[in-house]
């Protein structure tokens, strides 16, 4: 149905272009921090507390977005606390997609006991609650920036796992895998060659998805307060601050959880977004 | 017979599951580099004080010997004492799981009804504009977890047009007639509707913040396999039969397009229990999880350990009903 | 009297797209009478049987032509009306026995389900008709399969079932979309004999579509072949098996394999055959264009 | 031919596979035996076709003889040589020489690789170092044109894959060839062409072709013997003008019958 499918890839192409550019835009806000930021992220001016963005009454336009409780500005800490973010979502992110996946395609094509230790193991993991997990995991091993990326490669590499290995195993029932055998290519070489490229649409799908989800988790332990320090511009520490002073200032949770939202989202639209793209059929 | 069997060949991995979940928990506290002695003690514990703590909670044994006499314990029933609560673990953990189970369920029967009622609205109205939003809204939702979710639903029903309880499980002020820990349940069973009302209305943001990813993968999976259904020749049949589009969509397409959907659901009513954890704690909803939170800050290491142990039960169990449902569902299976 | 099912100079085109699918299709099946619909993959053949049966896919649009049903102009009526018309006087037999029969429900109702819902028939009556439609089919244990699951049922016992249920309400005409293109060779004789025998017992009218002229010889009295949705032959089986008239059915016939004379069969189609037919196609949408 | 060594001989093969329609939710499946006891000689040179009904064992025969299943007991010699336990390493001088076209072609050419790749690999895997060349030439012997080296599988015709999977064949310049129901997913025009190229082939190349096919028609036209198959056993192996002209199994005869000829007075139609 070429009518359907060219309205699938008007959107797809779309969704592409919105997603890339957010995350472009952040990117690039992580990348210039220092030059772009207009004050000093760390810089408290108790004098300056709660005040209001640019459009609201009593606002100060030096301060654009407002600043928090310690009168710390705003935009500059969620500029700055780009560069946390992306550095979370992608070490942790492709250090997960690594583990997982490779773990996943041995499963999934040699089967056997490799399979069965496997699927133990990622069955053990999924009995943990994921988000506790993670703050047992930070509260042994203490917090900071390695930590916070250790812990999310440990606790989420089940998800690519058993997402590929399953991918694996239907790929591995396709003819071309019995035509490779008959050529005589060896195990590893169908494996890499073969399966590898008809599983990495997904994976790339999967890592998307996951540097996303690694920026939430970093939210999520700024939250209980076993992300980097309580100091430090993280957009999850802000929200964390926003969350106790919503009623007197708003702004400090709305904008940097739009920005989070927006992230987020851009993430996961990203990762479908280069799935349709990469496949060769609706190409 | 043959699901006699399969019964207990699956509940046989889920002892080894179990297990190996109960030994990952244990060692992660004590072999990863850290004195979790030292992380219950305030800053400035002497030496000595580490000493004589550690004796008192066993912690001087080998982790091997620690861990069969906990592990003993545990078969007993008994999963020692909380540190900072200074109880029993077993009654603390059972007291506050009626709590989550309650907010999980409701979060449960929400995703299903919003998921199922987008997938049906747009399997009836395919190819159309409505189907494309569907298709966005789902996007969205499947995008962006609950913790989010959750934020923006506070913002939004909290703050801006505060028409929803965002904090606690009941209203303080209310005077409790209950026995058990199933407040929604026996509210019901004591014809007090006024309480009833009171306890959904303080359970529907943190839920609807649960419910929304998973109502969005239900919507998105059922409403593909519904459309995949509607081409098969059994539904096109009924069709030519003289059947109106919405008697074909419910009553032929739906029963079988459902099963993929089922098994989906077992996995990720289990995430949805996980993200309680979370949930709970920006709620302030007195559950387990908000308990399992203060648990690790208190560096309560047998509380720790008993809550782990109940949620990877409360999973296996999940999975295990799921796919016995889904044996029991498949005519298939079910006539082997 | 006219014939029992007309179609008259029916076009369809893919939904935002001027390529028509069907090209002006015209073809009647009378009383009594078994029509097959050939061609290749890609012809249009099945599409035919589903507008009649109003089961088009949503992309396919009908922008010109009649399909007279029983007397009914189904094309002009609102769909509610047309889906009880279609429902009261056609019925299919559909190509895969396996995907044909709801895999979650017992076979028994799904025989009786339109004449019990849509007719309004009594369900002892319609239980009556069912077990006597399974006597029609052959079936030896009518009580036992009504009370089955489609997989406890082998291939070609589903198959039975779905002509028995196709010829529950007594239809006027039945549509084969190839039915037996999915069973083996000794199951497809068994069926396609069932099929020619319920046609007569009933008198109904039937399209038969397939793209085996082999099946075509056994049931068929008329036939019209199908190339890129435009009708190149319209003829009596019997003509057309001693001579066919247009290149691209002859080339047809020829390429048709034949195990009692390998080497006069399995001819491919020659490529001026396929430019032949091409131009042929190019010139009808030019003309239709301009009619316009 | 009678006397010579024949290029493969099968002996007492049995196979038996798991039976996934009987496993249970959890847990292994119960075996189930799909070929009993199988002997029979493919004389090189030969073409022989192997026809049987669904569930007759034809595509776990192919299978096992190209050593993609490993067989429950029971001999395959090839060349001389009993593979029928060999592991992958041992396999390496066989997998040189024996080749196998498939059923579906859009399952069996990888969809993320071009048509070159697709020839070419076995070669490289197989270290011959003008691979790409070669892979050119085996598209010029099927009829298809150059252009189509740098094409996905998906811009392919139903035909134009079948092509493919028989270029990718043929370019190790094996011996031997399994092909697997390849024609029953074509038109009927598409079908001719493609015999007609198959018959080409091994007359050209000097192969030896094992076909098979669920139709009687097809295997009349292209094979010198004759292998029908019946739920694992084999009812009647004779050449093709002996099968054809006098079948000594009832089994033979009723499949015979069973087809359609594109006749209306073929006997046994008539009510």
């Amino acid at each position: 149905m070429p009518d359907g499918r060219s309205a699938v890839k008007r959107r797809a192409s779309l969704r592409l272009w919105l997603s890339g550019s957010w995350l472009a835009l952040v990117a690039l806000a992580a990348l210039l921090a220092p030059w772009i930021a207009p004050h000093d992220p760390l810089a408290q001016d108790l004098f300056a507390g709660r005040l209001p963005p640019f459009f609201a009454a009593g606002a100060d336009p030096a301060y654009l977005l407002g600043t928090d409780s310690l009168g710390r500005d705003v935009l500059s800490r969620i500029i700055h606390g780009a560069r946390i973010a992306l550095t979370v979502a992608l070490m942790a992110g492709v250090a997960t997609a690594l583990l997982g996946s490779l773990l996943g395609l041995l499963a999934g094509y040699l089967r056997g006991w490799t399979d069965i230790v496997i699927s133990r193991l990622v069955d053990i993991w999924m009995a943990f609650p994921p988000v506790l997990f993670a703050i047992l995991l930070i509260a042994v091993i203490g917090t900071g920036l390695t930590s916070i990326i250790v812990a999310i490669v440990v606790i989420d590499w089940t998800r690519f796992c058993r997402v590929v290995r399953a991918e694996a195993m239907n790929q591995s029932k396709m003819d071309y895998v019995a035509s490779a055998t008959i050529a005589g290519q060896g195990r590893a070489s169908i494996l890499w060659r073969e399966i590898g490229p008809n599983v990495l649409p997904t994976i790339a799908a999967l890592l998307t998805l996951e540097m996303g989800i690694a920026v939430i988790v970093e939210a999520i332990l700024s939250f209980v307060n076993l992300s980097i320090s309580t100091d430090a511009p993280t957009w999850g520490g802000m929200i964390a601050e926003g969350r106790t002073s919503i009623h007197q200032a708003w702004w400090v949770l709305v904008f940097p959880l739009v920005v989070l939202f927006l992230t987020v989202l851009s993430f996961s639209q990203l990762g479908e977004g280069l799935k349709d793209r990469f496949d060769p059929v609706l190409r | 017979m043959i699901l006699l069997r399969a019964l207990l060949t699956r509940l046989a991995t889920t002892v080894v599951t179990l297990f190996g979940a109960a030994v990952i928990v244990f060692f992660v506290i004590r072999v990863v580099p850290g004195n979790p002695i030292a992380m219950m003690l305030p800053p400035g514990a002497t030496d000595e004080d580490i000493a004589r703590l550690s004796a008192h909670y066993g912690l001087d044994r080998s982790i091997p010997e620690q861990f069969a006499i906990w592990f003993a314990g545990v078969l007993h029933g008994d999963f020692g004492a909380s540190i900072s609560l200074r109880q029993p673990v077993m009654p603390l953990v059972l007291g506050r799981l009626p709590a989550t189970l309650e907010l999980a369920i409701f979060a449960l029967v929400l995703a299903v009804m919003i998921g199922g009622a987008a997938a049906l609205t747009g399997t009836r109205l395919r190819n159309t504009r409505t189907e494309a939003a569907i298709d966005i809204a789902n996007g969205v939702g499947l995008s962006v977890p609950d913790f989010l979710w959750a934020l923006v639903l506070i913002l939004l029903f909290g703050i801006l047009v505060p028409v929803f309880h965002i904090s606690g499980r009941i209203s303080p002020s209310a005077d409790l007639p209950f026995v058990t820990q199933f407040y929604v349940f026996e509210s019901i069973l004591r014809l007090r509707f006024d309480l009833w009302w009171d306890l959904l209305q303080h359970m529907f943001m943190p839920a609807l913040a649960l419910a929304i990813p998973l109502a969005a993968i239900i919507g998105q999976l059922l409403k593909q396999s519904l459309k995949e259904t509607m081409h098969l020749d059994y539904v096109v049949l009924a069709r030519t039969k003289g059947y109106a589009e919405n008697k074909v969509i419910v009553s032929e397409a739906l029963p079988n397009a459902v099963l993929p959907t089922l098994t989906l659901i077992g996995v990720q009513f289990t995430f949805l229990i996980g993200g309680t954890v979370i949930i709970e704690r920006l709620f302030s909803y007195e559950g387990l999880g908000n308990m399992a939170i203060d648990a690790v800050i208190n560096r309560d290491l047998p509380l720790i350990q008993g809550i782990v142990l109940v949620f990877a039960l409360l999973f296996t169990v999940v999975n295990l009903v799921v796919d016995m449902t889904y044996a029991l569902l498949n005519p298939r299976l079910r006539h082997a | 009297m006219s014939a029992f099912l007309e179609i008259d100079t029916l076009s369809a085109v893919l939904h935002g797209s001027s390529q028509r699918l069907l090209r002006s299709v015209r073809l009647t099946v009378d009383r009594g009478e078994v029509r097959g619909l050939v061609g290749e993959s890609g012809a249009g053949k099945s599409m035919i049987g589903k507008a009649v049966l109003g089961i088009l896919p949503a992309a396919v649009r009908i922008v010109e032509g009649i399909i007279r049903l029983d007397g009914h102009d189904i094309l002009a009526m609102p769909a509610s009306e047309r889906r009880r018309v279609i429902g009261a006087t056609a019925a299919l037999i559909p190509q895969d026995p396996l995907t044909a029969l709801n895999p979650s429900r017992r076979i028994g109702p799904q025989i009786t389900n339109r004449l019990v819902d849509i007719l309004g028939w009594s369900k002892a009556a319609a239980k009556t008709r069912a077990l006597e439609l399974l006597d029609e089919v052959h079936i030896d244990a009518p009580e036992r399969v009504m009370a089955s699951y489609p997989h406890e049922l082998s291939g070609g016992m589903r198959q039975r079932v779905l002509i028995a249920s196709a010829f529950a309400a007594n239809p006027k005409l039945v549509i084969a979309d190839e039915p037996t293109t999915a069973l083996d060779v000794t199951v497809q004789k068994q069926i396609l004999k069932l099929i020619r025998e319920m046609q007569a017992r009933h008198d109904t009218a039937m399209l038969f579509v397939t793209h085996d002229l082999g099946v075509v010889s056994k049931v068929c009295q008329k036939l019209t072949v199908l190339y890129a949705g435009k009708v190149v032959e319209d003829t009596a089986v019997a003509a057309f098996f001693e001579a066919p008239q247009h290149p691209y059915s002859k080339a047809l016939l020829a390429a048709t394999p034949k195990y009692t004379d390998p080497f006069a069969s399995l001819l491919p189609v020659h490529e001026s055959v396929i430019a032949s037919a091409n131009a042929e196609i190019t010139a009808a949408d030019q003309e239709w264009r301009h009619g316009r | 031919m009678a006397g010579e060594t024949p290029l493969i001989r099968v002996s007492n093969l049995c196979v038996n596979l798991p039976d996934m329609t009987r496993k249970p939710l959890f847990g292994r499946a119960p075996l189930l035996a799909i070929l009993h006891d199988l002997t029979f000689d493919i004389p090189a040179g030969s073409v022989l076709g192997v026809v049987g009904q669904s569930g007759s064992g034809k595509s776990t025969l192919a299978r096992a003889m190209l050593r993609l299943i490993e067989p429950s007991s029971g001999q395959i010699t090839f060349d001389g040589q009993d593979i029928a336990h060999f592991d992958e390493a041992a396999l390496k001088p066989f997998r040189r020489k024996a080749q196998m076209i498939f059923q579906d072609p859009m399952s069996s050419l990888n969809p993320r690789h071009r048509v070159e790749r697709i020839v070419a690999t076995p070669l490289v895997i197989n270290g011959q170092n003008d691979a790409r060349a070669r892979a050119a030439e085996a598209l010029d012997l099927v009829g298809l044109s150059r252009s189509f080296l740098t094409r996905y599988p998906h811009e392919l015709s139903g035909g134009q894959r079948q092509r493919v999977g028989i270029a990718r064949a043929i370019a190790m310049r094996p011996q031997f060839i399994l092909a697997d129901e390849i024609v029953s997913g074509l038109d009927v025009s598409s079908q001719a062409q493609v015999l007609n190229l198959l018959e080409r082939l091994v007359r050209e190349l000097k192969l030896t072709l094992a076909f098979i096919s669920h139709d009687l028609s097809v295997i009349r036209r292209l094979c010198t013997h004759v292998l029908v198959l019946r739920s694992g056993r084999i009812v009647e192996h004779a050449t093709v003008e002996d099968v054809f002209g006098n079948p000594q199994a009832a089994y033979t005869r009723e499949l015979m019958d069973a087809i359609p000829l594109p006749d209306p007075d073929q006997p046994g139609w008539k009510a």
